[in-house]
């Protein structure tokens, strides 16, 4: 039910060909059901039951695959219902959208697999996969940029997860010298249960193969060099599939070892890991908005910094985990938002350089205001949800006991506040360029966008009781 | 008997990281295709062994897949890739081939003194090659950054991927079977896109030197 | 308790359906709902101070529907008097509004300005009312953030956006030196009410870390030197009343914060605290009016005021602190009483003062002073208003300024009943700068009027300029009737401030009683006066002396003749005495200050050097906060992010290079692990 | 009652003597420059032809130009029922202190810059903006100075001070005392606008202060002004005398010890006049931009008397 709809619509594109429009209406409504389907797992959840199926369990949701799978249905929701081929001109061909239909599912297909499967060697086969069917989407339009960006892509993305696959071997190597074969050794659940017994250097060395491989995926600095160029050049569903939903299945697999290291040898090595790599990407995306010229690089390495902030989160105890989920789930909302308004802009503009776009507010008022409002989102202001979320890493931080951290943090993030805001301000005021048309364009795709920026505005004011209970039992996962 | 199998594995391995830094050695593609070609027979070579040794029947498969993906079906790709692209074959590295034996003769080291606890924890007779494989991944990861051509980088992903084969073969005799047909399925898929973007960028910039992929900053 | 509950309510519903109303309505409907909710909202405020203040206590009201805490309301005296102070500026800027804004019609979006400014009364209304951390950041953060899209309304003229861009990155600066604070106060548990912060035993370090970081947050909104620079930027941009609103109000609230933190929350420390607010202070209000007086542009000068009477303020606050760290309890209350009656009045002139610079500023279209001249003719009753403020800033009997000004003056006289020599002489240096302040206060608005009203026009602007309507005059007559008041029933708001403080459990000034009287005696302070009696000898000496006229029969002839310029006939523009000129002799005393840079280029007539074709001369002083403070830093940000830059070079395998020292340095670490 | 009367005589009285006091230090000048000088008597003659005249007014000055006179005329006199002049302690001694009486002045100054400024013409202007440096420049001694009285007499009230120096003699002549004396002269030089800071007999454009600042006043107007301003200069006389040399005003209310008061008061003025004058002879007014220098010195003395009063404490 949660699986089964992007696969079938990836089937019903690669079928059908050339492509038709009822593709993407068919898959639009198809991915409501896998909506559906996740928040009935969120149901079963709160319910306190943990769904597994298929031979050896090899599937299993527990909260925080629920979680992520709810991210990721509601991002491939919102891309099959703005992606291209759904009429109007939207700057695709029909090659192009059949294209898009038939990967754009498998990446849905594959990252819903990896958060749902309990193996961990199907969870590292689905991410590999996820890069190669994101990979095949950002050439879209082919250009030289594109093109390079992709190549960029495709290799370290590669790259790194084989290094997460040699430290799934690891993982694996010091469970069987443990307990010998046994053919459900690779599910997460048996890696648990004896997990206490594991050899510590080992499964520690395999935990930096992990880190450094989905670390990759996830865009934590300094393995983040793709990011920005593949998020710049791809097609804005795309970009938004991959900044709102990518990284956090890459962390969710980082962290999912995370809770088997811990199990093994303690909090404190992850934890410092962790801490390292995640200030490291906040101060690197931070300064890298200082001086930024093209507002979808800018957005890019806003979700580097805020992967960093989650990172940094997770090292801070079960409040920081807590706050480092809600976190996610912030980010998420608000990043796809951005893409797709940033892709708005684009297709009005014509350009990606800030300096192309003013008088946005003129040109499109409401998508302005709505970028505007997720600007405001991104950098942490109130009422919106990351103000919420960041506040509380900040508490969680000080109730660790690492004030200094949190105030080099902050400082860090003072530094992203004020440079994005800038940009923003040249991006919102003066007068629109020559021979752009002012005035809306097709104003129904805004709905979705805007419910999305409602929605964080109401995580920014309350934190609803299931959302509380699915985040509480994640962080029993965690296990930090 | 054990000891005839962990010669053999310690010298399968040796090989499989040998012809690795023959690769580094070479200069032509042609050279790196064949090299690699062989590294990936012995290594299927190596898991026939495991497996016949260790009486674990499936790594037979394994071995025939490995055979038939990286000795066969890749290599014939690559070279009709090489000969697509006869005009750029000499190829010139960021580092020069004295320098690159040099670094991954300490890469090898450093893979050494890395699986240190692995072999020490192990009780399997293969584990001696361990660090061999631990080497031969370090050193493909250097041939991705030193090599310029974009078809250089995709063999060194590919040694790359060699290497940790030989690990998992080595030191859990194989990982379950049907993860490992998953993985051949992601190799081969990766591999075929990596195929396609050489030709597009091919296409898009006359030529597969990757230096030029910069326009891209900041 | 229930009436107090229903203003609450009032407060709470008028200010968002005036936003709504904004967004809803265009045109006059528009305007007048937003003029009217604001209105509402700011009487309704000022009731609920007032009566909280005469029954001394206030109502609590709580809801948890925030996440991770919930929204905390109690009022206090301390709540009630800013409350107040919010009301009386509000309500006057809101009456102003209606017919400032109509200017705005067509050009700009006036549906955010109103809406804003209705959130912006909201979130001021709640931040002094707050009683929990989250509470306070919140309302903080959304106030800032209001005001800076109301800053930003005039965006297409030059210079606006990056005002705004300045006064947004103090703000924000200051708001995560806030958090942090409030982080250190409660201990990490933001969600625990003010009340557990006072109970809550901590540290020396921890308190000290907690009160400079108040510091520095609450100085850099309230424009504290060395953290005003933004301060002058953003006044003078944008609307006026939003400026009033600024100077009068929204700077006040860095005053507010630090007061209920350091003591109300913390209370009080160390002595240094005191001397730290106090020097900041002296140098605050010494070297805002300094800066005031180089300027031209009439708001600019007015921010820089506003800079100056932060200072007294702080001045007052400081003293208070270092009494009350000695023991000297009464003192504190004095010095303490004297800053926020300071606080009150600078709202109401500055308030003014504004609203009157803006009139003007509606009137000729420009705010450079050199344009200016003779619009006491032109608009004579905003003349008569702006002069009127001019007084009570300058601290002239019997207005306003002079009674704060002379309470700052009495607690610092008490100054010598420090125990310590040595600390006691920071009282008359501070007590001297204060007096020169003041003096310069004067010089500068008599520049300030003199050059903007008075003489003749020098530009078509000046002289064609018209009366304000009718809306901004009440706007101004409520704040000229306020500082009249202020002034002459000081005995009665010294008690009022009294009242307010001694509901600070923690402060506890209750052994201080302020008796009610014609003179004013305020206990601990060295002397007495009484404004009320003073200003009765003023008018009646004033209605004297023409009768004596009447009675010598002196002569009554009046002839109205050209003024004498050594026999030189007709006078013009060009003639007058500059605002640049007035501000000379000063410039040259100060000029280790200033650092002017004067270019002087003269180019001869052709013929013979003796006839002079014409004379350029162009002075400018820098400010050397930005040159000394601010660039460098801006410097390093820059340089660390182009090295950030570099980083993204563009070429793949730097990239892989940086994977695989990653890797490597991991797993070094992860292998010799401990 | 009687301290309701003697309030008002007192201020008779400063009224009635401050033309002569200026006639006194010109006739005393007069006599040291070896000239005649004209007779003691001449302000009283000048003000009364000045009210005779008719006023001449710009046509660009507004109501304020003509309000300022009264303005002016009536701040000092207020002045001169706080500053006790023949007796404490008088009934309207609370209504203001040391500091009131200054800002009281201020007002007059203020208001007198802006009528400078009003006609338009570049000598109000100059006037005017010389006028309120010196006034701002003044400023810190003035507080300062009655910083250091209020700490030996616990009070910035004048009938305090001038009550609790008379009780202990050895007060007056304390460092502190003395160096505050010393400030306060100088003050007063700079705020009546006396030699070195300003010269009251010059009309020279690029000299003149005050002079020039009032220049557009005529007939009654400008009498008031000239008025004001003597009794500004008695008013600080009286200040200087009675303050730090308090003997002889009277306490007790009775008509002996009031005409003692009269009596030590005239000697005062005179001995502070003759001073005046022996300086105006002796020195040269100093350039506008040394001013400073000569106010800062003064606030270095105030200084000096505060400490030496905290530390003989």
């Amino acid at each position: 039910m949660l699986l089964g709809p992007p696969l079938l619509g990836a089937l019903l594109a690669a079928a059908v060909k050339p492509y038709r429009r009822f593709i993407g209406w068919t898959n639009a409504l198809l991915s409501v059901l896998s909506l559906g389907a996740a928040v009935v797992l969120w149901r079963h959840i709160l319910a306190g039951d943990v769904l597994t199926s298929g031979p050896g369990e090899f599937l299993r949701a527990d909260a925080l695959s629920t979680l992520l799978a709810l991210c990721v249905s509601l991002v491939g929701a919102l891309a099959a219902w703005l992606g291209p081929g759904m009429g109007g001109d939207d700057g695709y061909d029909g090659a192009q959208a059949r294209r898009f239909r038939i990967f754009g599912n498998l990446f849905t297909f594959m990252m819903l697999f990896a958060v749902v499967s309990n193996n961990v060697g199907f969870m590292w086969i689905a991410i590999e996969a996820t890069t190669i069917t994101s990979a095949m989407l950002i050439p879209l339009h082919v250009t030289k940029a594109s093109v390079e960006a992709s190549w960029k892509y495709i290799l370290i993305g590669s790259v790194g997860i084989a290094l997460a696959f040699g430290g799934t071997v690891l993982g694996y190597f010091d469970f069987v010298n443990l307990a010998g074969h046994r053919e459900a050794a690779l599910n997460w659940t048996v890696l648990m249960a004896s997990a206490s017994r594991l050899h510590p250097q080992v499964i520690q060395l395999a935990f930096v193969f992990i880190l450094v491989g989905y670390g990759t995926k996830a865009g934590l600095a300094p393995m983040h060099t793709w990011l920005p160029d593949a998020h710049s050049e791809a097609p804005a569903p795309l970009s938004a599939m991959m900044s709102g939903v990518l990284l956090a299945v890459a962390l969710y697999a980082v962290i999912r070892w995370e809770a088997v290291v811990n199990a093994a040898v303690g909090t404190k090595f992850t934890d410092d890991l962790f801490i390292a790599m995640g200030v490291l990407s906040v101060a690197i995306g931070a300064f890298s908005l200082v001086i930024q010229r093209n507002y979808k690089r800018m957005l890019a390495y806003s979700s580097i910094e805020h992967t960093g902030l989650i990172c940094v989160g997770l090292a801070l105890g079960p409040l920081g985990t807590f706050a480092a989920m809600l976190h996610l789930l912030n980010h998420t909302l608000a990043k796809s938002t951005m893409f797709f308004l940033a892709g708005r802009v684009l297709h009005r503009y014509r350009t990606t350089e800030i300096s192309g776009v003013s008088g946005l507010l003129t040109a499109m008022p409401w998508t302005g205001g709505l970028f505007a409002a997720g600007v405001l989102a991104v950098i942490g202001l109130p009422p919106f949800g990351l103000f919420i979320s960041e506040f509380a890493l900040f508490r969680a931080g000080f109730a660790a006991g690492r004030p200094w951290l949190m105030g080099l943090v902050l400082a860090l993030l003072s530094v992203a506040f004020v440079s994005m805001i800038g940009h923003l301000n040249r991006m919102l005021y003066g007068a629109p360029a020559a021979g752009v048309t002012v005035g809306e364009g097709s104003a129904w795709p805004l709905v979705p966008l805007g419910l999305c920026v409602a929605a964080l505005v109401v995580l920014g004011l309350t934190l609803p009781a299931p959302l509380r209970a699915l985040l509480t039992r994640i962080v029993e996962i965690a296990g930090s | 008997m054990d000891s005839v199998f962990s010669q053999l594995s310690v010298m399968g391995s040796s090989l499989v990281l040998i012809f690795g830094l023959i690769l580094l050695w070479r200069r032509s593609v042609t050279a790196y295709i064949s090299a690699f070609t062989w590294q990936s027979v012995v290594l299927s070579g190596v898991t026939a062994i495991v497996g016949y040794f260790g009486n674990d029947h499936e790594l037979y498969w394994v071995a025939v897949a490995l055979l038939l993906l990286k000795a066969v079906v890749i290599p014939r790709l690559l070279r009709r890739m090489e000969r697509r692209f006869a005009a750029e074959r000499e190829l010139d590295p960021y580092v020069n081939t004295a320098t690159s034996l040099v670094i991954s003769g300490l890469l090898v080291l450093f893979g050494y003194a890395i699986t240190r606890p692995l072999v020490a924890l192990s009780q399997l007779p293969t584990r001696a090659g361990m660090p061999l494989a631990m080497g031969l991944v370090l050193v493909s990861l250097f041939v991705i950054i030193s090599r310029k051509k974009a078809l250089t980088q995709v063999i060194g992903f590919l040694m790359l991927e060699n290497g940790l084969a030989l690990l998992a073969v080595l030191g859990t005799y194989g990982i379950p079977l049907i993860v490992e047909l998953g993985v051949f399925l992601d190799v081969l898929m990766g591999f075929l896109v990596m195929q396609i973007f050489i030709y597009q960028i091919h296409e898009t910039f006359e030529s597969i030197d990757v230096e030029q992929l910069n326009r891209l900053r900041h | 308790m229930a009436f107090e509950h229903l203003l609450l309510a009032v407060i709470l519903a008028a200010y968002p359906i005036g936003a709504l109303a904004a967004l809803g309505f265009r045109g006059v409907a528009g305007r007048g709902l937003v003029a009217g909710c604001a209105l509402v909202g700011a009487l309704a405020g000022l009731a609920l101070g007032a009566v909280c203040l005469a029954a001394g206590r206030g109502p609590t009201f709580s809801a948890s529907f925030l996440p991770l805490t919930g929204l905390a309301l109690r009022i206090d005296g301390l709540s009630a008097f800013f409350l107040i102070v919010i009301g009386v500026v509000g309500a006057a800027v809101a009456v102003y509004g209606f017919g400032y804004s109509s200017a705005y019609e067509g050009r700009y979006s006036l549906r955010l300005l109103g809406a804003l400014l209705n959130v912006l009364l909201l979130t001021l209304s709640v931040q002094v009312i707050a009683d929990n951390a989250l509470t306070f950041l919140l309302a903080w953060e959304a106030m800032s953030l209001s005001l800076y899209i109301m800053v930003l309304t005039e965006h297409d003229q030059p210079g606006t956006i990056r005002s705004a861009h300045w006064y947004i990155a103090f703000t924000h600066a200051g708001f995560a030196a806030l958090v942090a604070m409030f982080l250190l106060l409660s201990s990490g548990e933001l969600t625990s009410s003010f009340a557990a912060m006072r109970s809550a035993s901590l540290t020396p370090a921890v308190r000290d870390a907690a009160f400079l970081l108040g510091l520095l947050g609450f100085g850099a909104k309230a424009g504290l030197v060395p953290l005003h620079v933004w301060l002058p930027m953003a006044h003078p941009v944008a609307p006026s009343h939003v400026s009033a609103l600024m100077s009068g109000v929204v700077i006040k609230m860095g005053v507010y914060g630090l007061l209920r933190v350091t003591i109300d929350l913390l209370a009080g420390g160390p002595a240094w605290w005191g001397g730290l607010v106090l020097g900041l202070g002296t140098v605050s209000a010494l070297l805002g009016v300094l800066y005031a007086l180089m300027e031209h542009d009439l708001k600019r000068l007015l921010a820089f005021h506003s800079v100056e009477n932060i200072g007294i303020i702080f001045i007052g606050i400081g003293a208070g602190l270092m009494f009350q760290s000695y023991g000297l309890t009464t003192l504190a209350t004095l010095g303490i009483v004297g800053g926020l009656y300071h606080t009150i009045n600078h709202a109401c002139f500055k308030g003014l003062l504004f609203l009157g610079a803006g009139s003007v500023l509606h009137a000729t279209g420009t705010r450079n002073m050199e344009e200016m001249g003779g619009l006491i003719k032109r608009m004579p009753r905003t003349a008569l208003f702006f002069l009127v403020g001019a007084c009570a800033i300058s601290a002239l009997p019997p207005l306003n300024g002079f009674a704060s000004e002379w309470l700052v003056f009495q607690a610092l006289l008490g100054g010598s009943a420090i125990p310590q020599p040595e600390v006691a002489v920071i009282m008359p240096i501070a007590v001297a700068m204060l007096a020169l302040t003041s003096g310069l206060a004067a010089a500068c608005f008599v520049k300030a009027f003199g050059i903007t009203f008075l003489a003749i026009p020098r530009s078509a602007e000046a002289e064609h300029a018209h009366e304000a309507p009718l809306s901004m005059q009440a706007g101004m007559v409520s704040l000229v009737l306020m500082c009249a008041a202020l002034g002459l029933a000081p005995s009665v708001v010294v008690r009022v401030i009294g009242s307010a403080l001694s509901g600070l459990e923690r402060f506890a000034p209750a052994d201080v009683g302020f008796t009610l009287g014609l003179p004013l005696r305020v206990p601990g302070a060295v002397g007495e006066m009484s404004p009320p009696l003073l200003a009765l000898g003023l008018v009646l000496l004033l209605g004297l002396v023409p009768l004596g006229f009447w009675l010598a029969g002196a002569d009554r002839r009046l002839r109205i003749g050209d003024t004498w310029g050594c026999g030189r006939i007709g006078q013009t523009p060009r003639m007058e005495y500059t605002a640049t000129a007035f501000a000379e002799p000063l410039r040259r005393v100060f000029a280790e200050l200033y650092r002017p840079s004067r270019d002087l280029s003269i180019d001869f007539h052709p013929e013979s050097k003796y006839f002079v074709q014409s004379i350029e001369y162009r002075s400018e002083i820098h400010p050397w906060f930005e040159r000394v403070l601010y660039d460098p830093l801006v410097h390093v940000l820059r340089t660390a992010a182009a090295w950030v830059r570099r980083l993204q070079g563009g070429s793949v395998h730097l990239y892989l290079v940086y994977m695989a020292v990653a890797l490597m340095v991991l797993l070094t670490v992860a292998r010799w692990w401990k | 009652m009687i301290g309701y009367v003697l309030e008002v005589a007192q201020a008779a009285l400063a009224l009635l003597l401050a033309p002569g006091l200026v006639g006194l230090i010109r006739w005393m000048k007069a006599r040291l420059q070896n000239r005649r000088g004209a007779p003691v008597l001449q302000p009283y003659w000048e003000l009364r032809k000045l009210f005779r005249k008719e006023v001449v007014v710009s046509n660009n000055a507004s109501w304020l130009f003509r309000a300022t006179p009264f303005i002016v005329f009536a701040s000092t006199i207020a002045v001169t029922f706080l500053v006790p002049i023949l007796a404490v302690p008088l009934p309207f001694d609370g209504v203001g202190d040391l500091l009131v009486v200054v800002y009281l002045l201020l007002l007059g100054t203020f208001f007198l810059s802006l009528a400078g400024l009003d006609p338009g013409s570049p000598f109000g202007g100059m006037g005017a903006s010389r006028e309120m440096t010196v006034a701002a420049l003044a400023e810190p001694t003035v507080a300062l100075a009655i910083f250091a009285l209020a700490l030996s007499a616990g009070s910035t009230n004048l009938g305090q001070i001038v009550a609790r120096t008379m009780t202990d003699p050895g007060a007056a002549l304390s460092p502190g005392h003395l160096l505050a004396f010393g400030a306060l002269f100088i003050v007063t030089l700079a705020e009546t606008g006396r030699l070195p800071i300003d010269n009251p007999a010059t009309h020279l454009e690029l000299t003149m202060i005050h002079e020039a600042m009032v220049l557009e006043y005529s007939g009654r107007y400008l009498a008031l002004i000239e008025w004001a301003a003597a009794v500004k200069l008695l008013v600080f006389f009286s200040l200087l005398g009675n303050l730090f040399v308090p003997w002889g005003v009277s306490v007790t209310m009775t008509p002996s010890t009031l005409a003692i008061a009269v009596a030590s008061l005239l000697a005062k003025l005179v001995v502070l006049a003759g001073v005046v004058a022996v300086f105006e002879t002796r020195i040269a007014k100093l350039r506008l931009f040394r001013v400073p220098e000569l106010l800062s010195a003064s606030f270095v003395l105030a200084l000096l008397a505060v400490t030496s009063s905290f530390l003989l404490r």
